[in-house]
């Protein structure tokens, strides 16, 4: 399930989808991000995110597939926010559940770090001094490519 | 007979600085990504980070592509900034 | 937060726990452990959990501080059960928040790894032909070894 | 004057095959974990696994401990098979 909303979303609701992908899941990792008061600047008051329709989540679909095939991956589920955010709002989640802890981990972390560097979203932060689109960070792309080399 | 196009599609930081959604130009034969950029860096103004020191990302019918990548009537070719989401 | 409990818990509670660490919190990464239905045997049909009271919870302490002295450790919490379990019924929960998401799914994947080997934890598994004690697995000893290199 | 003694305590699947939860040995100076399961262990049947080829964990006073580890009157000595949690 893949999803790209302006509206928030419960990890609960999410949670409870994996957990119902049957009896042969024992393992259920989840990453969600929120939106932190220090990003490129301090005193970040909220977001903008804007995206690419269709593109968006032709890549999200992708990366889905790709840790399927690395990974035991009996279910995944991402939902990213677009719009407005205000401070300490949910803005993305990634659920995996798996037979095993190790892939359910591995594909958890490598979807959220992928999504960073390939999925067309892109976030202005604002401030009480004005507002700024984020640059992509070195680290975010080296987090991608280190998944490569494995 | 209409003059074939093809459509070309800002985002972000792109879209804002050029105050341009979206725009119809001409589809030419052989033509690439990197002649539509270096066609459009030609206005001059703001358009000429298209050709400046900033990365530009491209996507041609929503999959990433290059400069090299070739381009006809009908496709959708999306220029933006390196991706910030998450 | 720490618990050892017969009863069961809720997801979505531990990650609003979570959730209202602060503003500085970006990135909250939990793991859930369900019974699967094929352990060290297939055909499981439920499990029997024991644990070492005080020295378990002392352990698991050791290794949250352990979490917070190598990644940003805004909040971490940790549930496992104990009793009788059925199948598909939740076995262990663990959630950490952090400034930055590398951080929360290391010390949430470290704590869990950990966990596994360290915390005095046995497991009986059920099946149709009758019930056995669970062998520690090497390859959860080397996974926790691997943290050890870092 | 009451003999000084030391509890040793059995979890899992030791417990069960020894149908012992719990012990108060005496106490004696010098003696060490390995001491102790030695002893144990000379009581023979199910109880000779304790220096047998399986693995035995040991936590004294809740702590995890080794063989050569000193014990002494008061302590609480734990013998179990490696943990299989989460």
């Amino acid at each position: 399930m893949i999803s790209v909303q302006t509206g928030d979303f419960d990890t609960g609701a999410e949670y409870a989808a994996l957990r119902a992908s049957g009896s042969g899941t024992g393992a259920i990792a989840t990453f969600t991000g929120l939106v932190r008061d220090s990003g490129d600047l301090s005193g970040v008051t909220g977001l903008f995110l804007e995206h690419y329709p269709g593109m968006t989540e032709a890549v999200i679909q992708g990366l889905i597939d790709e840790a399927s095939r690395r990974w035991d991956v009996r279910d995944a589920r991402v939902i990213h926010r677009v719009g407005r955010l205000a401070l300490s709002d949910q803005i993305v989640f990634v659920g995996v559940c798996s037979a095993h802890r190790g892939d359910a981990f591995a594909a958890c972390s490598f979807i959220m770090d992928a999504l960073k560097t390939s999925a067309p979203f892109w976030k202005k932060e604002m401030t009480s001094d004005g507002e700024h689109w984020v640059e992509q960070k070195a680290s975010d792309r080296e987090r991608t490519q280190a998944w490569s080399s494995d | 007979m209409t003059e074939p196009t093809l459509t070309v599609r800002f985002f972000a930081r792109l879209r804002e600085e050029l105050d341009t959604d979206s725009l119809s130009l001409p589809a030419n034969d052989g033509q690439t990504v990197n002649d539509l950029l270096t066609q459009l860096a030609s206005r001059g103004g703001r358009w000429a980070q298209l050709k400046g020191d900033q990365p530009v990302m491209v996507a041609v019918n929503q999959a990433m592509a290059k400069p090299a990548t070739a381009v006809k009537a009908g496709d959708e070719v999306a220029f933006f900034p390196p991706v910030t989401g998450g």
